[in-house]
């Protein structure tokens, strides 16, 4: 048989979805708007979650107890993206595990606030270990990203 | 009495860029089965099969359910399909539902296929960020890549492992790439090539970091009697395990894979494995990112923590040390999404059964690991031991 | 709990380039000249063409070449539009109510899902009786053909 | 089977309309399984594996399992998520604890997310062949319907009637979603959404959550008096291309019927069986498998019903619950029938007083996401004791 081009379908996928979720999301993302990071506490380990959880995967048990942090964290680990990845939105370079307190969890979320000029210096800047501080934005909805970044406390 | 479950075939593609591949996935896929079948031998057709379990993450193949649309599992004859999708384990939980569903008496011969999962891929970076928690920690855009970095990044911190020592585990799997056949990535990168190839996402290099690949692997796995009639090297799965973790990514502090050590200490004991460095003649570890395979390492217990690039200096998981590790290349090499999960156990297997190529069989190895690593941003561990008669 | 809530949307987007392999590529390019292609797999015919034998995987053997004609087994009259992937040309989708069928192409061990137009009445609740299984039709082609399914806008009946 | 398995716990949700429930998977989830852990005296530590019945699709993530598993009590445990219907989670479940693998596995489902169905049921089809024609589930259940009237005295007033007999039952039973008894004549009036099928002979989606555990002979004895014992279990999957015949003959249900009827030492289903809990995404389907599962010959699925046989008060009571028309959460359809078939089985009340069923049947597929080829199906037949 003669060569023949391949043919390939090619199309994307526009799937909407909606949801309503319940208390432990709805009181951190609701804290989120008053530039609050909110955590619960598992009755049976005490084990501080933040971001709070709807129950505790370690007890399966409904963290009861709610309660305001300071916000101030500790770095856990980090990765720095040099280049801008195809296909994931254009975001901060550094994204970290964030422990906020004594949570036994970490929050995911962006490094930044500190200055370069080239991605491979931010290797070097930041360091595991860290103290970090919340940056809020202005604009705040109720979400994830109402939290602008953390930044390193110098 | 639970009975005894072997591995008696495997079958493979040829493993390309998905950007090359021109086949439609069920032409793949009845390939990779017919060359399952012809590996058994002794007349065994796909009528044979009594179910089919198809390993995979069905959002990512750009058809909802795509073994729906595949009729090459035996579906005329309304063989059964089980369709298992739990991320990058999906292989290794297909394998372990599979074993208990034979060792269980409900079927005697069953395929398990690990698909091309990215065959449909524009973007696999895109793909692979769906499965972070939308709403959580979906819009911080990370991909597995980033994933990897956490982990390496504090394991490096914590033992001050070197980039030369990250680059040389990588370049185990690239030697050994080069010499099978099945492979996606065989251009055999040095240590010097790979400390050349830029950092991509802190500390991972390129050369670190696996392809996108096309292509499918597939195991029959059959009871005791079956295997028997059907094998003169049939490989019996000694135990197999998988193990949960939180979802959250948060909810893991990224200093090694604790995970997978627990789920070693069962399987281990399952398996009447004491001392695993002296006791495993082969090994096959998930490793996207080379630097993962020290993790491992450590979790399986082939070295006390931070230990593993003395391991690798020393030549301990090289052709001709005590435990070889991937010297299939490793899913460093190739990585076609869900079959690479596959694979591990199919690599393990093919060793012990002395069928790979001369220039990597270990000789006379007699008991294998198999381990796969996935699901949502590394949830899930799946860990089986083989045995050979 | 309060009963506290908070709804949230989402969308999951994607992209794709899906293989057709070289069975279908080879149709596709058929229906573009405004031929229809099957093939034969041991003892059965199939349009559209299988790249393999669903009972013994054996590769397909001689290919063939049909006019399209077959009979309806089966329809359905859609009265209401749907939401669907954006697949290409998808925008020249025929407008509700209209009729979806199965139609065997003459000589076939497999049917084909399409749609079926043309009838001589323009009210749709007729259509269940103008239409009925065995009735025989043909392929209409689209002006513009890309190499693909709906390179035939839809099948008509013969008479 | 020289082991038994038995069902010996549960909990379910109320079911409700798309993203009414207030919570997410994970919350849900965690609720009920939770729940049916607590009746029993189950500790986490106790759950050896968790198996989900969920698909990607219908969650809006991939590996939407991650978050339902934890929530079922998985973490530092096994599990697993077979993506074709609750009774092959069922399977898995069994498979572990038949091997040895596992004493008590939880089996868990949720639907908290509202999705476009028509969009999903589009996206589940080939990109080749059907996908490009908009093809979607409830006009595949057209073609399927009309095939059905075609070939067999059906009417279109039988399909409305047997509709009408689940808003019935529906309207009972207070964990249905839609709780409306519709007549045959409002079934008629509501609009036509694919001839012969309208829009009250369609199942929606509902939003809800479920969970149920299955434990070894042994630990089924130390934890319940009433454990319900899973006499037969077996699949089927169809064809996707093939011919119309193939594709329309039901064959995968009846094959895996026949293997579930054989393990169970059922000769004459009609007879030996109570009641049975059937996956009916549309009016007609239910008739369809009467005739599919043996319970009367081929063509006479309509005389069943005529004849009164498979309503409430009837030798053989078909889907007391009120079935998927009134019910019908995307992943978790088939985990509401085996846990109201339980409750039947342990009289613990769908509103109706029928305390003498001891043997029931329940089938579950995904014939509900694609509709033509391609569909698995699972039957299994339950049993109390005594």
């Amino acid at each position: 048989m003669e060569e023949m081009a391949i043919k390939r379908t090619v199309y994307s996928w526009h799937a909407p979805y909606k949801v309503t979720l319940g208390e432990a999301y709805a009181r951190f993302l609701e804290g989120m708007k008053q530039k609050k990071i909110l955590g619960n506490i598992c009755p049976v380990c005490n084990g501080l979650y933040v971001p709070p959880r709807p129950f505790c995967d370690k007890c399966l048990e409904q963290p009861t107890e709610w309660i305001e942090t300071d916000g101030m964290a500790t770095l856990v680990t980090f990765s720095v993206a040099l280049i801008q990845l195809p296909g994931l939105p254009e975001v901060y370079p550094i994204t970290g595990m964030i422990k906020v307190g004594n949570s036994v969890t970490n929050f995911l979320h962006f490094v930044a606030g500190i200055e370069y000029d080239d991605r491979a210096e931010l290797v070097e800047k930041v360091k595991i270990g860290m103290k970090l501080r919340p940056v809020w934005k202005e604009q705040r909805t109720g979400d994830i990203l109402d939290l602008d970044y953390f930044q390193p406390v110098s | 009495m639970p009975r005894k479950v072997a591995v008696i075939g495997v079958g493979n593609t040829t493993y390309t860029s998905v950007r090359k591949e021109n086949r439609e996935r069920s032409e793949i896929a009845s390939a990779c089965i017919q060359s399952a079948l012809d590996f058994v031998g002794r007349g065994l057709s796909l009528a044979d099969i009594e179910a089919v379990y198809y390993a995979t993450v069905d959002g990512f193949e750009g058809v909802q359910r795509p073994e729906r649309s595949m009729d090459c599992f035996g579906q005329s004859a309304g063989t059964p399909v089980f369709t298992v999708n739990t991320g990058g384990t999906a292989g290794g939980s297909a394998i372990k539902d599979a074993y208990h569903i034979v060792a269980a008496g409900l079927y005697d011969i069953v395929l398990v296929y690990g698909c091309c999962t990215l065959i449909a891929t524009v973007d696999a970076q895109q793909i692979l960020n769906t499965a972070t928690p939308p709403l959580i920690e979906k819009p911080f855009g990370i991909g597995a890549i980033h994933l990897g970095g956490y982990y390496l990044n504090r394991y490096q911190n914590e033992y001050g492992t070197t980039a030369e020592d990250f680059a040389l585990v990588a370049a185990k799997s690239h030697k050994h790439a080069v010499h099978n056949r099945y492979a996606h990535n065989r251009r055999g990168y040095t240590v010097e090539q790979i400390l050349e190839s830029p950092v991509i996402c802190h500390p991972i290099r390129l050369h670190e970091i696996c392809p996108v690949s096309s292509g499918s692997c597939c195991l029959i796995l059959a009871s005791e009697e079956k295997a028997r009639e059907l094998s003169d090297t049939p490989v019996w799965i000694k135990a197999m395990g998988c193990i949960s973790d939180t979802y959250m990514v948060g909810y893991r502090d990224f200093l090694g894979f604790p995970m997978l050590q627990k789920l070693a200490q069962k399987v281990y004991q399952e398996a009447g494995i004491t001392k695993p460095l002296e006791e495993i003649d082969y090994a096959e570890v998930f490793n996207p990112f080379a630097g993962f395979e020290y993790l491992q390492y450590d979790a399986l217990g082939f070295c006390e923590a931070g230990k593993g690039p003395k391991l690798v200096r020393e030549g301990v998981t090289d052709l001709g040390g005590k435990l070889p590790v991937n010297l299939s290349g490793g899913t460093l090499c190739t990585n076609s999404g869900i079959a690479a999960s596959v694979t591990r156990h199919a690599e393990t297997c093919l060793q012990l059964m002395g069928r790979v190529e001369d220039q990597r069989q270990v000789k006379n190895a007699r008991v294998g690991l198999s381990h796969s690593w996935g699901g949502p941003m590394g949830q899930f561990n799946t860990l089986a031991i083989f045995e050979r008669d | 709990m309060t009963g506290k809530t908070i709804k949230k949307e989402w969308t999951l987007d994607l992209d794709f380039s899906n293989p057709m392999g070289e069975t279908y590529t080879r149709f596709m390019e058929g229906l573009k000249e405004k031929t229809f292609l099957g093939n034969r797999c041991g003892e059965r015919t199939f349009f559209p063409p299988r790249p393999f034998c669903d009972r013994t995987l054996e590769a397909a053997g001689e290919w063939l070449q049909s006019d399209g004609t077959g009979k309806v087994e089966a329809f359905t009259v859609i009265h209401e539009k749907s939401k669907g992937v954006a697949y290409p040309d998808t925008e020249d989708f025929p407008e509700v109510p209209y009729v979806l069928g199965v139609i065997r192409i003459n000589g076939s061990d497999q049917c084909l899902i399409h749609f079926l137009a043309g009838f001589d009445s323009d009210d749709p609740k007729a259509w269940p009786e103008k239409i009925h299984v065995g009735l025989e039709v043909r392929p209409v082609w689209s002006e513009k053909r890309g190499g693909h399914i709906l390179d035939i806008q839809y099948f008509e009946p013969c008479e | 089977m020289d082991q038994n398995v038995a069902i010996v716990s549960y909990d379910l949700l109320e079911y409700k309309g798309p993203n009414e429930l207030g919570m997410w998977n994970d919350e849900a989830t965690f609720l009920v399984a939770k729940q049916a852990f607590e009746k029993v005296g189950l500790k986490k530590e106790d759950i050896d594996a968790v198996v989900i019945a969920t698909m990607d699709g219908q969650d809006g993530i991939t590996i939407s399992n991650g978050m339902l598993v934890p929530a079922a009590g998985a973490y530092e445990r096994d599990s697993i998520r077979i993506e074709n219907s609750t009774l092959h989670c069922v399977m898995s479940g069994m498979a572990g604890i038949l091997s040895g693998a596992a004493e008590v596995v939880v089996v868990a489902s949720s639907d908290t997310i509202e999705f476009d169905y028509d969009y999903i049921t589009n996206a589940n089809q080939d990109p080749v062949f059907r996908g490009p024609l908009g093809l979607n589930a409830w006009q595949g259940y057209g073609l399927l319907a009309m095939d059905y009237l075609r070939k067999s005295k059906v009417t279109e007033t039988d399909f409305a009637r047997v509709a009408a007999k689940n808003y019935l039952c529906g309207s009972r039973n207070r964990y249905a979603h839609i709780r409306k008894a519709y007549s045959d004549e409002e079934i008629l009036a509501s609009r036509m959404v694919g001839w012969p099928l309208r829009r009250l002979e369609l199942c929606g989606m509902s939003s809800g959550a479920g969970a149920f555990v299955l434990a070894s002979e042994k630990k089924a004895r130390e934890l319940t008096d009433s454990p319900i014992w899973i006499k037969g279990i077996a699949a089927a999957t169809n064809s996707y291309l093939g011919s119309w015949e193939e594709l329309s003959s039901q064959k995968a249900l009846k094959t895996a019927a026949k293997k579930s009827y054989q393990m169970a030492c059922i000769t004459d289903p009609g007879k030996d069986l109570d009641f049975m809990e059937i996956f009916n995404p549309f009016s007609a389907y239910e008739l369809m498998a009467y005739e599919a599962l043996g319970i009367c010959p081929e063509g006479q699925g309509c005389d069943l019903l005529r004849e009164g046989l498979t309503y409430p008060d009837g030798d053989l009571p078909v889907n007391l619950s009120g079935g998927s028309l009134c019910t019908n959460g995307p992943n978790s359809s088939g985990l509401f029938r085996v846990i109201q078939s339980v409750m039947l089985l342990r009289n613990e009340g769908l509103g109706e007083e029928l305390s003498n069923l001891r043997r029931g049947l329940v089938h579950d597929s995904d014939v509900g996401i694609g509709a033509i080829g391609g569909d698995s199906h699972a039957v299994m037949i339950l049993e109390r004791e005594g």
